[in-house]
């Protein structure tokens, strides 16, 4: 293994491990009532969302979906302030009026963050169009679900990034399930990877699961982008352990599927991986997550201090200047 | 118009028993959407919990997320002559599906001179105050409204919202059911089965002689509690509630104002060019010279839905507002 | 040859030169100046919609588009019905209020003719899935350009009809132009018939051109439909010879390419090849289309000498019943 | 507001010399859209013709067939500070493009805190009276002024559809401006270089005492021809051209039925739930016992569009109607 391989491979690690962290902290504030809000958990999806970023700077743009925060700190966005928006405070990211569906933090690269499936795509290609204008060089990454490769808008952007030859990867995170229904229920190709034909683009299947692996596959699709070479479809097949929103029991997954993938949990794996390969120790990897929990704890704290926005922020911020028929109701 | 009983349902139960009843009555009714089959839950909001266990997954058909092709399914089986009745989740996905609803579902009967009807129902929710945020809670029931061949439909009650619904699947023009989120568990007394409220009929949910609140949905039951106090102190209001948005009942309304001589009419959407101008304009318009005092629309604000609880209890129309106007008219 | 395909190719030829002489015959009263509409001239692609019906009963379904007219006839529409409609009569198929881009004939089974690109394609779907549920034995044919198969009900109609297994044949007509636009400009996959892949069904490209191969294309798509295989997607390649409205020039278009075209002419191509296999003599087709212009000049007369709506049309049929809010403006 | 010259253009040239200066001015500001290169003939109604000639088909874009697609490229694009101007071809086709326009353009900006505008312009163009049918030939223009965050601009002259394309090109909000296809080859006088027109304000195109008639688009020029006439009978009709229809001028509106005190409310789109329904009742709420006869309003037929010209002549406002309605008003 490379000395880079195996500083990329650790550094894919630590933010997983700060996502993994971020994660359980607000289930548990949702478990024991502290936080109240519409959450859609991404665990078994850390170690994907790590290694795609992995190949990202912070000029690069990144649009992402409600199931999101994995995907927002992989790209930097600031702890404090994604927590502080989750919990609705005037110090989040989106001064509280986005909430965590919507999250946005251009500083580092979360350009978008769309509650509606598949409409990240076109809007990503915009932003590559941009570049592709602009020749700033900049790569653009979309991440959504199997489920969102259903809809109009997933065939709409794919064909117009290819006849563009845009800069753009499309990230599919494949958990097989979308809401509550199976993959195969709704989803009529065999491989989501396999559509790419249709685009006249490569489309590459791979394990999500497998850090190495995504890194690399990602680290081509990127690169390719970064070239001038076009667009690439990728799929990381992985796992949804937690019901589609918290609070959701799961009925509907299959136990024996549930326990095969949980054998195959993606964190606990590559820390496995990073002590096997010596790449680091027991106490390097321990320290690693008690930065995490710290994180994790301030930005709760952050957060949880933080006030609500003021009543001028009802109207502020529909257009760029007030227009005098907004009228904040008495 | 509905007989009362002593059994009281949720407006989920209500939904889910008039799609039982439909389809126990008419094998042409199906229904489809995501996440609709008992496999997945019965639907996000479990509305047709039970129904492809007891009529299978032919009529009950589970789809992937494609809400142009959900909407454009219901229009091709409608045209064939079946009564779908389909589910988008969330209101603000139906952006996705308004070719087919407005280009084709509205259309199709007046473009083909009246061969082809579209018996189709299109069941979806929304609303404000669940903390979802700017992409999950509009109400667009003005815009269906600005398109003739639709008709809107927003229920206030669980009985209506059975019988509403029922009408509908069996109205041979397509039909809009507007469902509110943060009502599906909220109670009132059930139906007879098989009882269905006309369509295109307002009703007036309590006469009054001091003035007319006109409202739909959500608002009504607010309205209903705030007359009542209000009546404490003598002024007695009349509740108009629309049930159906287009086609309006105007007649219901005019006459109701042309009495009372005052009217706030008040609803959930944003106001700018919302239903409250359609109907406020007609007042103006009818009984110009009549009022007593100017019409008052209370509306949430001109803005997103925004996502902090902070903003959105402010965002959303203030009840107090409509007891301030009520007796600043009836002063 | 068996005697049932000679038979077979001689209803073609017969469907196809009716389909050219009513499109002449229109285009002659748009030059003329006797008739003022858009009008989408089906030239070139007469040979590819005869062959479809070939296949289809009366009570099976077709979807088509504003470029129908070549549908339609080859379904079965009564042509003094069809010619009334696009002169705006009460006597047309549609009263007059449809028009050429909204020909609807349920009897033939035309059911939906839409002006807007890909929209037919779910609702072709909803037709088929009223077949699957009822098990009514019906098949439902889609006709679309090559510009309709990049737009997003493209994709969600043909992901929904495989998951489904519907009764649907979905024929793109790849004419090479989607208005003005080349098929390369556009669309990014090499043949549009690859996109099947994405949906794990079948896909087949055929020379729309040779009605042999047409018929037998098609037929098998029709006959897995009808045995409930599920969907196909069949792309026939052919030509635009017109502009893409009556009057456009196309000077957009490659003369030589055009040229090139022009020499595989399908009607004549069909004729010559019926008569050098002896289905037919030169006396034979010449009777056919004798006929054809026959029906034509009929239809149009009929059309011509047909009233025009009278004002109570414009009010009714919005609503199966009227209401009272519905009024005739004074 | 724009300097009159003698030279005249067409609103076909106005809306192409608006771009070409956007561009020039601007490297910011690129094209897309159906067919708008000069590959395909500068676009279906040759409004970007010459463009991709001039500056590249970098800057000037050919898409597919994917109305979805154009949209959401410019809405990223606009995120990442660009200043697309996207072509929906007919404005029924905006149908497709919804979900981007108004779950994400109009509401980005307010959903990040203010820290994302989306300075895009959608141009696209519709309207009835070429025997397009039911398909191609709405206005749907209430639609979009019913969503927060939007501009919607209606221009009535060659000089107003330059000034205001260029302000919404400039502007830092998402804006729609809606073309009339029976109106590209009309001519009016040129203005000069450069001269933006403010959005968000109305314009008295014709002042006059006895009565305010309210209209944008293409009835304004019908109204003026009438209140020409109607002034040789001594009815001095006011023309108020809203120009904007969202962010409405409400206050030049009502300063003018405040002086004179008679509205008449024209346009195009179907009348229920239209905008003429918003200004109708603002007027009616705001100005109550100050008007000396009922608000009008004359409109299109609450219909789809028909096809055959018989019907479609009759499907459109009249201005007979107007008239009747001025002269009724002003007995
Ligand atoms: C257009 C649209 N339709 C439906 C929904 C409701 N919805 C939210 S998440 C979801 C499932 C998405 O599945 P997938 O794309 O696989 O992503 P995952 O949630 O598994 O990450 C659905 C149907 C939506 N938000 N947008
Ligand atoms: C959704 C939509 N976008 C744009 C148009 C305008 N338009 C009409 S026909 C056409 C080209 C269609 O090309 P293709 O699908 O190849 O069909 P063809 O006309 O070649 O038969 C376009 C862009 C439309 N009618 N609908
Ligand atoms: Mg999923
Ligand atoms: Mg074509």
């Amino acid at each position: 293994m490379a000395d880079s391989d195996r500083t990329s491979l650790l550094s894919v690690y630590r933010t997983a491990a700060l996502i993994k962290a971020a994660d359980e902290k607000l289930r548990g504030l949702l478990t024991s009532g502290e936080l109240a809000v519409a959450y859609y958990s991404p665990r078994g999806q850390e170690v994907l969302a790590a290694a795609t970023s992995a190949h990202l700077d912070a000029q690069d743009y990144l649009v992402t979906t409600y199931r999101g925060i994995h995907d927002q700190i992989a790209k930097g966005a600031p702890l404090d302030l994604l927590f502080a928006e989750i919990f609705g405070r005037v110090t989040g990211t989106c001064k509280g009026k986005g909430g965590p569906m919507h999250v946005t933090h251009p500083s580092t690269g979360v350009m978008v963050t769309t509650g509606i499936v598949g409409s990240g795509l076109p809007i990503a290609v915009g932003l590559a169009t941009s570049s592709s204008i602009r020749g700033d060089g900049r790569v653009t990454v979309v991440c959504f679900g199997d489920g969102a490769s259903n809809i109009g808008a997933f065939h709409e952007a794919l064909n117009l990034a290819a006849v563009w030859k845009l800069p753009v990867v499309f990230v599919c995170q494949n958990n097989l399930y979308a809401e509550s229904t199976r993959y195969a229920d709704g989803t009529s190709a065999a491989r989501i990877a396999d559509r790419a034909v249709g685009y006249g683009i490569p489309g590459e299947r791979v394990d999500g699961n497998d850090a190495a692996a995504t890194l690399d596959v990602v680290g081509r699709a990127v690169a390719r982008a970064r070239a001038g070479e076009g667009p690439t479809l990728v799929e990381a097949v992985t796992y949804r352990f937690m019901g589609h929103y918290f609070g959701d029991p799961g009925a509907y997954m299959d136990a024996d599927e549930y326990a095969a993938a949980l054998a195959r949990d993606p964190v606990p794996a590559l820390r496995a991986r990073l002590i096997a390969d010596g790449v680091a120790d027991e106490a390097t990897l321990a320290d690693i997550e008690a930065e995490a929990t710290a994180k994790v704890e301030a930005a709760a704290a952050f957060a949880a201090d933080s006030p609500l926005p003021g009543v001028a922020e009802l109207t502020s911020d529909v257009y760029r200047e007030a227009v005098y028929h907004e009228e904040v109701p008495a | 118009m509905s007989a009362a009983s002593a059994r009281k349902i949720t407006f989920q139960q209500a939904y889910n028993e008039a799609l039982d009843e439909a389809m126990a009555a008419d094998d042409s009714v199906f229904v489809l959407g995501e996440d609709v089959g008992d496999k997945e839950g019965g639907g996000t909001f479990k509305v047709t919990s039970g129904l492809s266990t007891k009529y299978g997954t032919s009529r009950v058909r589970t789809t992937p997320i494609s809400e142009q092709a959900i909407i454009g399914t219901a229009v091709g089986a409608a045209v064939a002559g079946m009564r779908p009745v389909a589910e988008i989740m969330l209101m603000n996905f139906i952006t996705l599906g308004l070719d087919q609803l407005v280009n084709h579902a509205a259309k199709l009967r007046y473009m083909s001179g009246g061969q082809t009807g579209v018996p189709l129902t299109v069941r979806t929710a929304t609303g404000a105050g669940g903390g979802f945020g700017g992409q999950h809670s509009d109400m667009l029931e003005a815009w269906l409204a600005h398109v003739p061949g639709l008709k809107v439909v927003v229920p206030s009650s669980p009985a209506d919202a059975k019988g509403l619904l029922l009408s509908s699947i069996f109205d041979d023009d397509p039909c809009v059911v507007i469902e509110h989120t943060q009502m599906y568990w909220s109670k009132g007394p059930a139906p007879e089965p098989g009882v269905r409220i006309p369509l295109g009929r307002a009703h007036i949910a309590r006469p009054g002689r001091d003035i007319s609140v006109i409202a739909y949905g959500r608002p009504v039951g607010e309205v209903l509690a705030l007359a009542d106090r209000l009546a404490g102190d003598g002024i007695e209001v009349e509740v108009v509630d629309l049930r159906t948005i287009s086609p309006l009942d105007e007649r219901t309304v005019l006459e109701s104002v042309a009495r009372t001589r005052r009217a706030v009419i008040v609803h959930e959407a944003v106001g700018q060019f919302g239903v409250g101008a359609e109907i406020s304009a007609r007042i103006g318009e009818e009984l110009h010279g009549d009022l007593a005092s100017p019409v008052v629309r209370v509306t949430s604000a001109n803005t997103p839905v925004p996502f902090s609880p902070a903003l959105e209890s402010r965002y959303l129309y203030q009840i107090p507002d409509v007891e301030s106007a009520i007796r600043k008219a009836c002063q």
